[in-house]
Order: C-alpha cells, then sequence, then structure tokens
C-alpha cells in the first residue's frame, strides 16, 4: 500500500481515535483518574499535623501584665494549643484572645532567632547574624567604656514591668553598674497607685475587689475591653450576680459601655468633673459614710494647718460642683447625675475607678483623686468589694549590693526622667518625659546607651515621631525582644529573649485584682531558636563587667537567682504554678492609713500644692488642655482599646487581627467611627476614604458612621498602624500615638493626654 | 452511581433515580451500537449502495 | 471559484482567506478566555470575585442561561420528531449545533467553576441522589451525549469524511433512528431543565428563591423546563438570522421561521401566565409568611423592581403578545425585536434566579451582598461566545447545515 | 442520607448563646481557629472569603446617640435539623456528592472535606453564612506549622469547611468512654472549643434531648429564641437575650408582627 499524505492523515486520524477509545476499555484512564483524585486529598503542600500522646503544661499568660493562668496542650510535646487554666485563682479559666492566640507568637515569623547586630541604617532590615558570645561582649564593652569615661548615668533601661524577679535583676543590675535610670513604661495604674498614695499614703498597687462589690461606676476604665487581667474580668462578668450593677462613663458606646446596666455619655475629659458633681450630691444629701469621714478622714471639711493657715475642705470644693455646673460641663442631664450618686451612695458595695480603656495611659491625678474620694465617702476602703492598696509581695530578698565609686557618683545624679525629683516626688517613671528631655538636650544625648525590655516604646509613646527623632540621638540602642517590633528593629543589637512560653519567670498577678497572688511561668517548650533568657544575659553582662557589678551577682543563672529569691517557696512554687496570698484584712476595719494625719486625706497633704489651682491640694477639675485650635481643628479624636486589638508591648497574633471587623480595618485602611449627624456635616458617608490630621501628624482613614459615639468627636483605635513585626501585621491601620503628644500632668509629671483635636478632609 | 458506592440504598429515591438515567444510558447505547453494527455490516456487504444525497 | 472538496457541493463559501481573517479573530478571543480559563485551573477559584456570600455567581448564571437558550434543541427535536412538524427539519440541524455548543460550554464552565476539578467526576461516582445539581450533571452529560450523537451524522455528511462507505452508512443509520435518540434527549433535557428550576427553588434557606408546595414541585421544575422551551426558538431564530445577516443570504425559509416563532410565543405566553401566578403567590403568601414583603426583595439600588416588571412584563408578555399575532411574526423588525426580548428575559430569569438569590440580605442585621466578576470570570463567559462562532463558522462553511441553503441561493 | 429511626438514645447536640453574657471579645473565634487548624491570611479584612467556623457579629439597635445599644451575635453552623426536624438541613440535602452528612447520632452536620469537591451549591443554601470557602491554598508562616493539631485535618484549596461542633472532641470523648465500658458521655466531658473559650460562660453546650443538661433547660426560657425560625431550618443553636430588639432581629418580621406569636405559630406548625 502506498503511503501518501492523505491516506497517512486517515489512517493517523483513525488510529489516534481508534486508540484513545480503546484505552478507555483498560483500566489505565480510569485508574489515572483516581489516582489523580487522590492525590488532591493529599496534597503534599497540605500540612499533615504529627499525632502522638497528648499532654498538658500549666503556665502562666505573659502577654500582658494580666498574668492569667494557661493550661498548654501538647502533642508529642509540641504545643498546638492554649486554653485558661481552671486552677489559676485570677482567671479561673477564662481567657482573653490574646492569650489563646499564645502559640502564634511562639511559632510566629516575627521571632527573632538569634542575635542580630545591625548592619545598614537604623530601621533598615538589614542585620548580621552574630554569636551570643559576640553580642554579649559587645554591649558589655559599650557600657564598661561608658563607665570608664565617668557616665554610667547615661545608661538607661527601659522595661516593661517593675514587678517580679526579672525586673528586679535588672534594676539591681542598673545599681551595681551606677545607672539610676531604670524607667518602666507608664499605665493608668501609676495616676490610681499615686492619688491612692496621696490619700492613704500606702505604696501599693490598687486592688478593686470587683468580685464583691455590687456597684461598679467606671470612669471610662474598659473593664471589659482588656483592663487589668482580662481573663479575670471576662469570669467575673459571666458569673456576677445579676444584681451586680455596672455604669459605664464614657463617650463612646465601647464593648464595655455595650454590656454595662447602663451607659452614659460624657464629653470627653470631663470624667473629674463628674465625680467631683456626684461627690457634691452625696455631701448634699447627707448620702455618705459617717463613721468614716467623721472618724477615719481627714480634710473632709475646712482645716487650718500648723502655721495657722486656714485650708478648704472637700466638702467645700465639691460645693463648687453642683449638678447644673457640672451637667453643663460633661453633658450629662442633671438629673441624670443626681440619680447616678444616689445609686452609688445607696449602694452596699460601690466602687468608683477610672483609667480610660486597657489603661495604658495614666491619666489625670485630679481625676484620680475625685474618684478616689467618691470611695472614701462611701467608705468602701480595704473592705470586702471596696478598694485597697496591695502591697507588693515581698518574696524577693537578695544580698545587699556593694558598689563601686563610679557607679555611687553614676547613682547620685538625678533621674534623666524627673521622677522623683522636687517637682514630681511621688512619680517613680516617666517614660513619656524621656523623649523631650533628650530631643531637648544641648550637645549630645543624656543617654548614650539604652537597654529595653518586655517595653516597645517606639510604638506605644505618644508622638511618635518624636520618639523616633529621640531614639536617633541615643548612639547605642540594646532591644532584648523576641519579637522584631518596633523598637527592636531600630535597635543596634538585638539579644533575643526566649518567648513566653519557653522562659522561667515569676509572673506577679498585677491591676487590679485584690488577690496577692503569683504565678510561676514554666517554660512549655525547649527553646525553638538561639535566644537567651533576658536575666541570663544580665548576668552574663555583669560577669563580663567584672568587679562590684559581678560581684552583685553572684548566681550562675537566672533559675539559680529564682530559685534563691523564692527560697522555701521555690518547691512549692513549680509543683503548683502559683503562689496566692489572700489579702488579709486586719480585722474589724482596715481603716489605718500611713498619712501624715494617720487618716485617709481628702486634702492629700503629701500633694504639692503649688502647682495647683488656687495652690489648694484638693482634687478639683481643671480641663486637660487638649492640643490643637479649635477654629482650625473643629473635631476632637480620642482613642479607643479594644480586647481584639493588643496596643502595649506585645502586639496582634495573625488570629486576633483575623477576627478584628472590617468597621474597624479594611485592607490595609484603619476606620474611624464618627457619628452620622458630624459625618452629615462634613458631607462623609460610609466607607469614604478621608485625611485625618492632627497637630501630630496625618492618616488616611476610612469612615465608619457609628450611632454609638458623641456628636463631635471621632475615634479610632489603639493597637493598628505597625511598622514592623510580618506582613500580618505591618502597615495595617494607623498608630494612634502617630496623631497625639503627651501633656504632662502638673502633679505627677505622667501623661494625661486623653484626645486631642483633629479635623477631617475628604480624600 | 453503582450499587458497590456506599451512597447507594436500596430505597425509592435511587430506584426513581438511578433507573431513570440507566435506563437513558442503555437506550442511547444500544440505538449508537445498533447503528455502528449495521454500518460494519452495510460498508462490508456492498458499498455505496445508496448515493442519493437527498434522501434523508 | 475554486471548488475544495471539503466544502459541500451546490453553495457558495467565502473566500478561504476572509474566513481565515475571521477564524483568527474568534480565536484570539478563545485564546484570552482559555488563558483565564487555565489561570483559574491553575491558581484556583481565588481567580474569581466570588465570596462565601457569592458561591454562586456569573458562571452558574451563564451556565443557566445557555442551557435555556440551548433549549432550542431539545425543543425543536421534540416537535419534528414527536410531534411531527416536519417543517422544522429545515432547521433542526442548526438548533442541534446551537444545543451542542451551548450544553458543550456547559459542562465546560461546571467544571471551571468547582474548587477542585480533579474531583468533580465524585458528582456521578458518589452521587447524591437528592440534589438538584447531580440530576443537573446527570442529565446535563447525558443529553450532552445526545447532541453529540444528533451531531455526528451531519459531520458526517461533509462531502469528504461521506466517501468513507463506513461514515457514509453510520450517518445514514443514525439518521434512521434519530428519532429514539431525540426522544432521548427530550426526556432527559425535561428533566435537567426542571432540576435546574429546583436548584433555586429547593433553598428553603434562601427566602428569595424559595417557594412552597406545588410552586417548588412541579412549579419551579416547570417553569425552567417551559421558558428553555419557549425561548431557546427564539434564540434559534436568533442565531439564524445572524448567520443570515453575517452569510448575506437566506438559508432558512421564512414559513418555517415562522412557524417556530409562532410555537415558541405560545409557549411564552403559557409561560410568562404560569411565571405570574407563581410570582404573585410568592410574593403575597410565600415571602410574608418568611416575614419579608415583595419590595424587601427589591430594596437595592441594582435590584429594584424593574427587574421584575422586565421580567415579567417587558421580556415575557410583550415578545409572547408579538409572536402570537400574525402581523407580529410577519413584520421582520417585530419579530426580531421580540425573539430579542424573549432571549433576553429568560437570561434575565436566570440572572434573578441565581444572582439576586445571593444578594437578597437574609439576616435582617445584614446588608445587600454585591459583586462585581473579575476579568478571568467575563472571559471565560466570554470563551463559549468565541468557540460557538467558531462551531457554526466551521458547521456552516463544511457541512450542508440548511437544507433549504441551495434552493434558496441557486449558484447560476 | 439514611434515616435511623430506631436510634434510642439519639442525641441532639445543640448550643445555648446567652447574648447577654457575649462581650464580642473574639475568644470563641480564636479558641476555634487553633482547636480546628483554621488558617488565617495577610489580609482578612474582606469577611466574606476569611474562614471563621464562628462568626461574632456586631449588631446594633439603630437608635441615635444616646440611646444606641449594641449586642454581639456569635454564629457558629446551627447544625440545622431541617424542615420537619429530620435531618433534612438546607444544605446536606442539595450537596451532589454526600460531602456534607446529617448525622444521626448526634444531629451534627459533617463536612467531608477529601470528598468535597469545591461547588459551592451547599453555601448557596445556607442562610446562616456558616459554610466557608477555601479561596486559596493554606499558609502557615515561619514555624507556625508545628501547632497544627492532629485532630482535624488541614483543609485544601478548594472545599468547603465549616464547624463541626468540633466532632473530633466527640469521637475522643466516645472513644475513653467506650474504653471505660461507659454507654453514655458525661455533660461536660465533650463540650465545643468556643464553649470552652468564652471567658464569660456565654455558650453553653451539651445534648439538648437530655433533660440533666443546662441545654435543655436554657433553651426553654421565655427569652430563648433561634435565628430565622422562620424558614424552619430547626437549628440547634439557641440564643438568649432579656432585649426585645435583639430577639427581634434574630429573624425577619413584617412590621405588625410580634415575634412571640409568631415563633408559637412557627413551632406548632411542625
Amino acid at each position: 500500500m502506498k503511503i501518501d499524505r492523505r491516506s497517512f492523515l486517515t489512517y493517523g486520524t483513525a488510529l489516534v481515535l481508534g486508540g484513545a477509545a480503546g484505552s478507555m476499555l483498560t483500566p489505565a484512564p480510569w485508574k489515572l483518574t483516581d489516582d489523580v483524585a487522590i492525590w488532591t486529598q493529599n496534597w503534599p503542600w497540605t500540612p499533615v499535623p504529627e499525632d502522638g500522646e497528648i499532654t498538658y503544661k500549666q503556665s502562666v499568660c505573659t502577654l500582658c501584665p494580666g498574668g492569667c493562668g494557661i493550661n498548654v496542650r501538647l502533642v508529642n510535646g509540641r504545643p498546638i494549643k492554649i486554653e485558661g487554666s481552671k486552677d489559676h485563682p485570677a482567671n479561673k479559666g477564662s481567657l482573653c484572645p490574646m492569650g489563646i492566640s499564645g502559640l502564634q507568637y511562639l511559632y510566629g515569623p516575627s521571632r527573632v532567632t538569634s542575635p542580630l547586630k545591625r548592619e545598614g541604617k537604623r530601621g533598615e532590615g538589614k542585620w548580621k547574624k552574630v554569636s551570643w558570645e559576640e553580642a554579649l561582649t559587645a554591649v558589655a564593652k559599650k557600657l564598661a567604656e561608658l563607665r570608664e569615661n565617668g557616665r554610667p548615668q547615661s545608661v538607661a533601661c527601659i522595661t516593661g514591668s517593675d514587678r517580679g524577679t526579672i525586673p528586679n535583676l535588672i534594676g539591681r543590675f542598673l545599681t551595681a553598674y551606677g545607672s539610676p535610670n531604670y524607667i518602666r513604661s507608664a499605665n493608668a495604674q501609676d495616676a490610681i497607685e499615686q492619688a491612692i498614695y496621696l490619700a492613704q499614703g500606702k505604696q501599693g498597687t490598687p486592688g478593686f475587689d470587683i468580685e464583691k462589690a455590687d456597684f461598679i461606676l467606671s470612669f471610662g476604665s474598659g473593664l471589659l475591653d482588656g483592663w487589668g487581667s482580662p481573663g479575670r474580668m471576662f469570669n467575673l462578668y459571666g458569673n456576677q450576680k445579676p444584681a451586680k450593677k455596672i455604669i459605664q462613663i464614657e463617650p463612646r458606646l465601647s464593648d464595655t459601655a455595650a454590656k454595662a446596666t447602663q451607659w452614659i455619655g460624657i464629653n470627653p475629659g470631663t470624667e473629674g468633673a463628674l465625680a467631683l458633681g456626684i461627690a457634691h450630691v452625696i455631701i448634699k444629701e447627707s448620702l455618705y459614710d459617717r463613721n468614716f469621714v467623721e472618724n477615719y478622714a481627714f480634710g473632709f471639711d475646712d482645716w487650718t494647718d500648723d502655721n495657722g493657715k486656714a485650708h478648704d475642705g472637700f466638702a467645700k470644693m465639691a460645693k463648687k460642683f453642683a449638678p447644673e455646673k457640672v451637667s453643663r460641663i460633661t453633658g450629662i442631664p442633671k438629673a441624670e447625675i443626681v440619680s447616678l450618686a444616689r445609686a452609688f451612695a445607696r449602694a452596699s458595695k460601690p466602687i468608683a475607678l477610672n483609667g480610660r480603656g486597657h489603661g495604658s495611659v495614666p491619666g489625670s491625678i485630679d481625676e484620680s483623686l475625685a474618684v478616689q474620694s467618691l470611695n472614701a465617702l462611701v467608705g468602701n476602703i480595704n473592705k470586702p468589694g471596696g478598694i485597697s492598696a496591695m502591697p507588693d509581695s515581698n518574696y524577693a530578698k537578695w544580698p545587699e549590693v556593694n558598689i563601686d565609686e563610679i557607679a555611687s557618683k553614676g547613682m547620685q545624679q538625678p533621674r534623666i526622667d524627673g521622677a522623683g525629683s522636687e517637682q514630681f516626688p511621688n512619680t517613680r517613671f516617666l517614660l513619656n518625659r524621656l523623649p523631650e528631655i533628650i530631643n531637648s538636650a544641648q550637645g549630645e544625648s543624656p543617654i548614650q546607651a539604652l537597654m529595653v525590655t518586655d517595653a516597645n516604646p517606639l510604638y506605644t509613646l505618644p508622638d511618635t515621631a518624636a520618639t523616633k527623632k529621640a531614639f536617633d540621638r541615643i548612639p547605642f540602642i540594646v532591644s532584648f525582644s523576641p519579637y522584631m517590633d518596633e523598637t527592636a528593629s531600630h535597635a543596634d543589637y538585638i539579644l533575643p529573649n526566649h518567648s513566653y512560653l519557653e522562659r522561667l519567670q515569676d509572673v506577679p498577678t498585677s491591676t487590679g485584682i485584690s488577690l496577692q497572688v503569683t504565678g510561676l511561668a514554666k517554660p512549655v517548650v525547649k527553646p525553638l531558636y538561639d535566644t537567651k533568657h533576658v536575666g541570663d544575659s544580665f548576668i552574663h553582662m555583669a560577669k563580663a563587667l567584672g568587679g562590684f557589678i559581678e560581684n552583685a551577682f553572684p548566681w550562675d543563672d537566672y533559675e539559680a537567682f529564682l530559685k534563691e529569691t523564692l527560697n522555701d517557696q521555690w518547691r512549692k512554687f513549680k509543683r503548683k504554678g502559683v503562689i496566692e496570698i489572700e489579702h488579709n484584712l486586719p480585722e474589724p476595719l482596715a481603716y489605718t492609713f500611713n498619712t501624715v494625719s494617720g487618716k485617709f486625706e481628702f486634702y492629700p497633704t503629701a500633694r504639692n500644692s503649688a502647682t495647683q489651682k488656687e495652690n489648694s491640694a484638693l482634687p478639683s477639675y481643671t480641663p486637660v488642655p487638649i492640643e490643637g485650635d479649635v477654629q482650625r481643628f473643629k473635631l476632637v479624636l480620642i482613642p479607643y482599646d479594644s480586647i481584639r486589638l493588643a496596643s502595649g508591648y506585645m502586639a496582634n497574633a495573625p488570629f486576633m487581627t483575623k477576627t478584628v471587623d472590617d468597621t474597624v480595618l479594611k485592607n490595609q485602611i484603619g476606620l474611624l467611627e464618627i457619628n452620622p449627624a458630624t459625618a452629615k456635616e462634613l458631607s462623609l458617608k460610609e466607607g469614604d476614604t478621608a485625611i485625618l490630621t492632627t497637630p501630630k501628624g496625618k492618616a488616611t482613614v476610612k469612615i465608619h458612621l457609628y450611632e454609638g459615639i458623641m456628636p463631635g468627636i471621632i475615634a479610632m483605635p489603639r493597637g493598628l498602624g505597625h511598622t514592623a513585626y510580618s506582613e500580618y501585621l505591618a502597615d495595617k491601620g494607623t498608630n494612634f500615638n502617630e496623631l497625639i503628644g503627651p501633656i504632662e500632668d502638673p502633679t505627677s509629671g505622667l501623661d494625661m493626654a486623653w484626645g486631642i483635636r483633629a479635623k477631617l478632609t475628604r480624600a | 452511581m453503582f450499587p458497590f458506592c456506599f451512597e447507594w440504598a436500596w430505597d425509592m429515591s435511587h430506584v426513581v433515580f438511578m433507573g431513570a438515567l440507566w435506563y437513558a444510558l442503555s437506550i442511547i447505547g444500544a440505538g449508537l451500537t445498533f447503528a455502528i453494527v449495521k454500518s460494519v455490516f452495510d460498508s462490508a456487504g456492498g458499498g455505496h449502495d445508496d448515493q442519493d444525497p437527498g434522501h434523508h | 471559484m475554486k471548488e475544495t472538496p471539503l466544502i459541500p457541493a451546490g453553495v457558495k463559501r467565502c473566500s478561504t482567506w476572509q474566513f481565515s481573517l475571521w477564524m483568527t479573530a474568534a480565536t484570539a478571543v478563545l485564546a484570552w478566555g482559555v488563558y483565564a480559563m487555565i489561570l483559574i485551573w491553575w491558581k484556583g477559584l481565588n481567580q474569581t470575585n466570588m465570596n462565601d456570600a457569592y458561591g454562586f455567581a456569573l458562571w452558574i448564571w451563564a451556565d443557566l442561561a445557555i442551557i435555556a437558550i440551548g433549549g432550542g434543541a431539545f425543543f425543536s427535536g421534540f416537535l419534528t420528531y414527536i410531534i411531527g412538524k416536519k417543517e422544522l427539519k429545515n432547521i433542526i440541524n442548526f438548533a442541534v449545533i446551537i444545543g451542542f455548543i451551548c450544553y458543550s460550554c456547559a459542562l465546560l464552565i461546571l467544571a471551571i467553576d468547582i474548587g477542585q476539578p480533579l474531583r468533580g467526576w465524585f458528582i456521578f461516582w458518589h452521587a447524591n441522589v437528592h440534589s438538584m445539581l447531580t440530576e443537573v450533571a446527570f442529565c446535563l452529560s447525558c443529553y450532552f451525549a445526545v447532541l453529540t450523537i444528533e451531531f455526528i451524522p451531519l459531520i458526517l455528511e461533509n462531502p469528504k469524511l461521506n466517501k468513507k462507505p463506513f461514515l457514509h452508512h453510520l450517518s445514514h443509520n443514525m439518521h434512521g433512528i434519530m428519532a429514539i435518540f431525540a426522544a432521548t434527549g427530550v426526556f432527559l433535557s425535561f428533566f435537567h431543565q426542571g432540576s435546574l428550576g429546583g436548584v433555586a427553588g429547593v433553598l428553603y434557606g434562601r427566602p428569595f428563591a424559595f417557594r412552597e408546595h406545588i410552586f417548588i414541585w412541579p412549579w419551579t421544575f416547570f417553569l425552567f423546563t417551559w421558558s428553555a422551551a419557549a425561548c431557546g426558538p427564539c434564540f434559534t431564530i436568533l442565531v439564524t438570522w445572524i448567520t443570515e445577516k453575517i452569510t448575506r443570504k437566506k438559508l432558512v425559509k421564512q414559513s418555517v421561521i415562522q412557524l417556530f416563532a409562532k410555537i415558541s410565543g405560545w409557549m411564552i405566553i403559557t409561560y410568562i401566565i404560569a411565571k405570574t401566578i407563581d410570582t404573585v403567590y410568592w410574593a403575597f403568601v410565600t415571602a410574608p409568611g418568611m416575614g419579608f414583603t415583595l419590595m424587601d426583595f427589591y430594596a437595592s439600588p441594582t435590584y429594584n423592581i424593574g427587574i421584575l416588571f422586565a421580567e415579567i412584563v417587558l421580556c415575557g408578555f410583550i415578545p409572547g403578545l408579538i409572536l402570537i399575532t400574525k402581523r407580529g411574526r410577519e413584520n421582520s423588525f417585530l419579530l426580531m425585536t421580540a425573539v430579542i426580548l424573549a432571549v433576553i428575559g429568560v437570561c434575565l430569569n436566570r440572572w434573578v434566579m441565581v444572582l439576586q438569590v445571593m444578594a437578597v440580605p437574609v439576616f435582617s442585621f445584614n446588608d445587600w451582598y454585591t459583586y462585581w466578576p473579575s476579568w478571568q470570570e467575563v472571559a471565560t463567559t466570554v470563551l463559549p461566545v468565541a468557540y460557538g462562532i467558531i462551531v457554526i463558522s466551521l458547521a456552516h462553511r463544511y457541512l450542508p447545515v440548511f437544507p433549504q441553503e441551495k434552493e434558496l441561493n441557486p449558484i447560476d | 442520607m439514611k434515616e435511623k429511626n430506631n436510634h434510642k438514645h439519639a442525641k441532639r447536640y445543640g448550643m445555648v448563646i446567652d447574648l447577654d453574657k457575649c462581650t464580642g471579645c473574639g475568644s470563641c473565634m480564636v479558641g476555634c481557629y487553633s482547636e480546628n487548624n483554621v488558617p488565617f491570611k495577610t489580609d482578612e479584612t474582606n469577611k466574606l472569603d476569611s474562614i471563621n467556623w464562628i462568626q461574632v457579629y456586631k449588631i446594633t439597635n439603630g437608635k441615635p446617640f444616646p440611646n444606641t445599644e449594641v449586642c454581639y451575635l456569635p454564629m457558629p453552623c446551627m447544625q440545622c435539623d431541617g424542615v420537619g426536624k429530620h435531618g433534612h438541613s438546607p444544605c446536606v440535602s442539595v450537596c451532589p456528592a454526600v460531602a456534607t452528612d446529617y448525622d444521626y447520632e448526634t444531629g451534627i452536620v459533617s463536612q467531608i472535606y477529601t470528598r468535597c469537591f469545591g461547588c459551592r451549591y451547599c453555601m448557596a443554601a445556607c442562610p446562616y453564612h456558616a459554610r466557608k470557602f477555601n479561596w486559596w491554598d493554606p499558609v502557615w508562616p515561619a514555624d507556625m506549622e508545628k501547632y497544627l493539631s492532629p485532630n482535624v485535618s488541614p483543609r485544601m484549596r478548594g472545599v468547603v469547611e465549616k464547624c463541626s461542633f468540633c466532632f473530633h472532641r466527640y469521637q475522643l470523648a466516645r472513644d475513653k468512654a467506650y474504653y471505660e465500658k461507659r454507654e453514655e458521655l458525661k455533660e461536660n466531658e465533650y463540650q465545643t472549643a468556643c464553649a470552652e473559650a468564652c471567658p464569660t460562660g456565654a455558650i453553653t453546650f451539651g445534648d439538648l434531648n437530655n433533660k440533666s443538661h443546662a441545654v435543655y433547660k436554657l433553651k426553654n426560657s421565655p427569652n430563648a429564641f433561634r435565628l430565622l425560625e422562620r424558614l424552619k431550618t430547626n437549628p440547634k443553636v439557641y440564643y438568649l437575650s432579656n432585649k426585645r430588639w435583639v430577639r427581634r432581629a434574630g429573624d425577619n418580621y413584617l412590621a405588625h408582627e410580634e415575634p412571640a406569636k409568631i415563633k408559637q405559630k412557627v413551632n406548632q406548625h411542625h
């Protein structure tokens, strides 16, 4: 047969078609189809988690100062889930979303996996991996150099907490080294603590027995938005008696306000005036606790000092705050103020508390004093269901530090931040003042080396631009952060600490709890990366510096240090994980105060009256100055806190950001809450893009209409707008701190800014 | 679609559904087989006995 | 003119370069669609703008719409082989080709539209006989097989192929038993058109789609089958008309078109009456029973009451009335207007039954869901059009699709 | 979808969510993510392609300041019993490949990821938007794959997933009971991750048929309601709220209708 082109095509086609049809009769195509489907069910890039024995480990969460107990589930020793520990007295099994997300910090992409030395410009993100030996030696060398030059005081260390053994160890290091500049990040407790100190003469963490209280008057505290120990607060809320009343006073309908018995909208910043207005009604109607006021309090009535000078008493001050006037200031109807005062005074265990949102900004001392006066008026102090100053648990006992001459000279220098100075005698740390002090210094920066641990000032301090400028003037910055946060990414060296699940640490449960509880965070997993316990890093550096400094650290490592610290309690601690000290109140009434008068001082004599209105130390109401010109900036911008957004030194885990509503963040842009009526005036609609300008900065935002915010006020959340970490967090929304600057409280020097003037223009 | 698939059940819905399906498939199959077999025989038998193109 | 052996005898076709140019243009569009299709298969359905609220979107609409307008094939088969309207033999070839194109595309779109195309056959193997989609998939595939069988004899009539004795006989023999295939096709079509109607009608969690009692079965099923039978012929007429305009010659006698249009007109009228009854019962009984008023369903700027008017009056009663009137049918402008309106009407109905179902908020606190297709979705939806043009062009050039062409266009 | 009527001890696991206790903290969502290996993307702000087995909605009473009220509404899969309460849930009946099924032993609607081929018909059928599609391949960056639980298989791109009432927890509890030769599970032995994670205890989980379980009593509260009851989906997730507007927001009502009366009528009907 002659094969030409035509027949080739014909037969070729027939052959192919026939072949195809024929192969359908063989198992091949069917098997292939099946195999392909099976392959899609086992794609190699879809992980298959390894199975194994399930075990549990108890520890304590240190992602925020709350210190909740956690229960970590492990498979083959691999942590796979975090749940609340039912055995922990604070949170009793309840846990916030951040605590549950914990493993994402452990395994996540923002971990610093080895010591790093900066290569490029600061913040450029170019790093060189170095060995621990090299990194620690370099830092120790720098510290030794500054000491040799006789300037140990130019070294500062910023920490997140000043309680527990790690901060103490660092403090000890600085003392031996010769720097007084141990600075702890501020929070709302500082102001309340100072107010309590001024009124009661007791230094201690404020404890609120919310468990037993039956009426909670909250001046904007985000009790259910992450305030205090969040696990505890949620647990309390879920288990409360129906009779318990929560009154939430704030300009925005927060989640706390939404769950409160009553939400009262108030002009922001006027909370102190309302407190005094309530006091006015209570006094006028004689609803106060006579026994307490007459026998255990000082300065309620007018008094004369030893020099014969007459002073107004609290009652007289309160008299100036009649409901009509307070109504004008606060925007709350007069009748509401009166009925609120009556309800508060008539409750059997009422508590008044303040500190906005999570409590990250201290706020004004006047306001805290006014609120504490309310607690005093109803006599609910140092009682079950009341408030008290909780002394720190005193298990830390170490041999005294002997210091050399250089250190002694350094320690005699005033603190750089002005805390404890004549101006701010009762304040311990004033981180908020640091940027301004550095920026305004002539010549070189007064801080030559900065060490940062458990803090992220480049994100959390107000006025980010000024903070960054100040940091740029500090020649040497060391971060101990386990994560690539904003501060770490601007450091010269990163000496990564273990993540919280890999390290040993004692955790005093803080903020608002009326129990003395100390938890033990035990490593639930061996360190995954080349990291070092921050305590070990400091001990190592102490040894490298030698001399008196080395002698101050006779321990091999942090564990030995902790063991010795806890002494006989170590075993119990290690077994139980939690030491619980009930705060035993002297019976029958613990109305003992350490003030000069020995009484609760409505007139806080320890307060520097020179800086106050009419030279009176009495709590009063002076509007907290707010930055910005009224004509140019017609709106008032306030921040709000949400439990789904971490705004402290720990940032959001991807899981938390995933829960954030699209009315808070949309793609990379943050949403600004505005009352529909105000939006209408500005011709802005839901979803519009707008430019938000404040005297401090500018941001692109989207508009979210929200009926639950006072007209004229606009709000945005804290916790967004990170520039560091990973793509799961960076460049999402705006950091509120970029838009606001600090306002110094005249009494404490602490930041009391609650908002800033702003304007909105359509983009 | 076959009795050995575990979703299969000997119930009314399956009888109706699969009955109709297999019924339709059999008719199509039978028709097609018939046409092919007949064409094989036709073309083997006598070539183009039916050249008129207008027969349809 | 040079005769090529591939072109049927006695008809005139455009020159090769003209044809090539035409085909190149169509192929370019096709290639765009194929590129989008490959992109979707490779990267997944994230290439679309569908989302969890809009799980059914443009594609399912396209699927439903082309199955509806492809209904001309089964209905002409039904009329020709079962009712015995022999005149329609002059258009049935074309109706079958259009049906073939529509159904092959419907299957292709389904294969793109699923998240795991490689497991697509689970719908057959692990069939849930209670699911409308199972019924659709089975009937669709079976009916596509029938359409292929109906198409094959026509392909075999290509002068070149017809020279092979086996192929010649096969064509002849298949023609011989075509009535059986056609009947099976009609049977299958009744089922899958109906179950497509059921696809939305059984969604009792979706108040906009859901119907009660007889309005779910047989009503929703019946409405879909009936509307496909009514509007499918209109699409066949429309494509015939377009083909005639492009080839610049008459291909089907007007009497045939008239007959087809008249039947279609009566079908449309009866369909739209049934649809109106359904709408009224739904609006006044079913929806209020679930706490909705009719206007709740039309409270969006996009989905306003105009849609209902367009579907029922403008694209329902009006074309129906035109087509059942002799004068309306015979006026070519009115005829084509009616035909186009009817096609739009059935496509609009399918749109509403898919996209509006997804858009209507079910929760009192939810807003309307909006969706805008991605270019990949558009490209893959345009793909069938290009593919259809190519198949029709090839079929027209090389196959004796229109039996009356020679008679209407004698070559001197 | 074979119905077994002879199940003497058939359970109907369900949930009662006290909306007055829900603070909208999102712990249930996060607890669920980590229990069920739910993936996450760099941008999760499009809530319509974000995988959440339980999603907390924020609803308001729509009144202007200062009378505005807010309520959080966590929505897991409602595990509908369907019309007639025999497993004809909106989604199960439509799945063409039996990739989702109603378990007559527990009343839980399952989802078989390796069976699903991603037609999304079930999503179209579900009025609660409980079903989520894997538009992308899941990615766990850095070492995050290490926290994945072996009890729940990670899903692949192109399939639908949804809340399973932590069915794997049921299986583990049942296996344990079987091993200990017990027939019945204790109430606290099988709890969903969200119920456990809820820090205010707003979520109560248990067998709706079991008189000794807390959910049994709670669901009969006059403040109890279910979402979209009028559609006759028969969800097994109940809600409690003492606020009238919240109860009304749970379903659609004509202007003149009174929810309590409608509810009575609907429940009498089937």
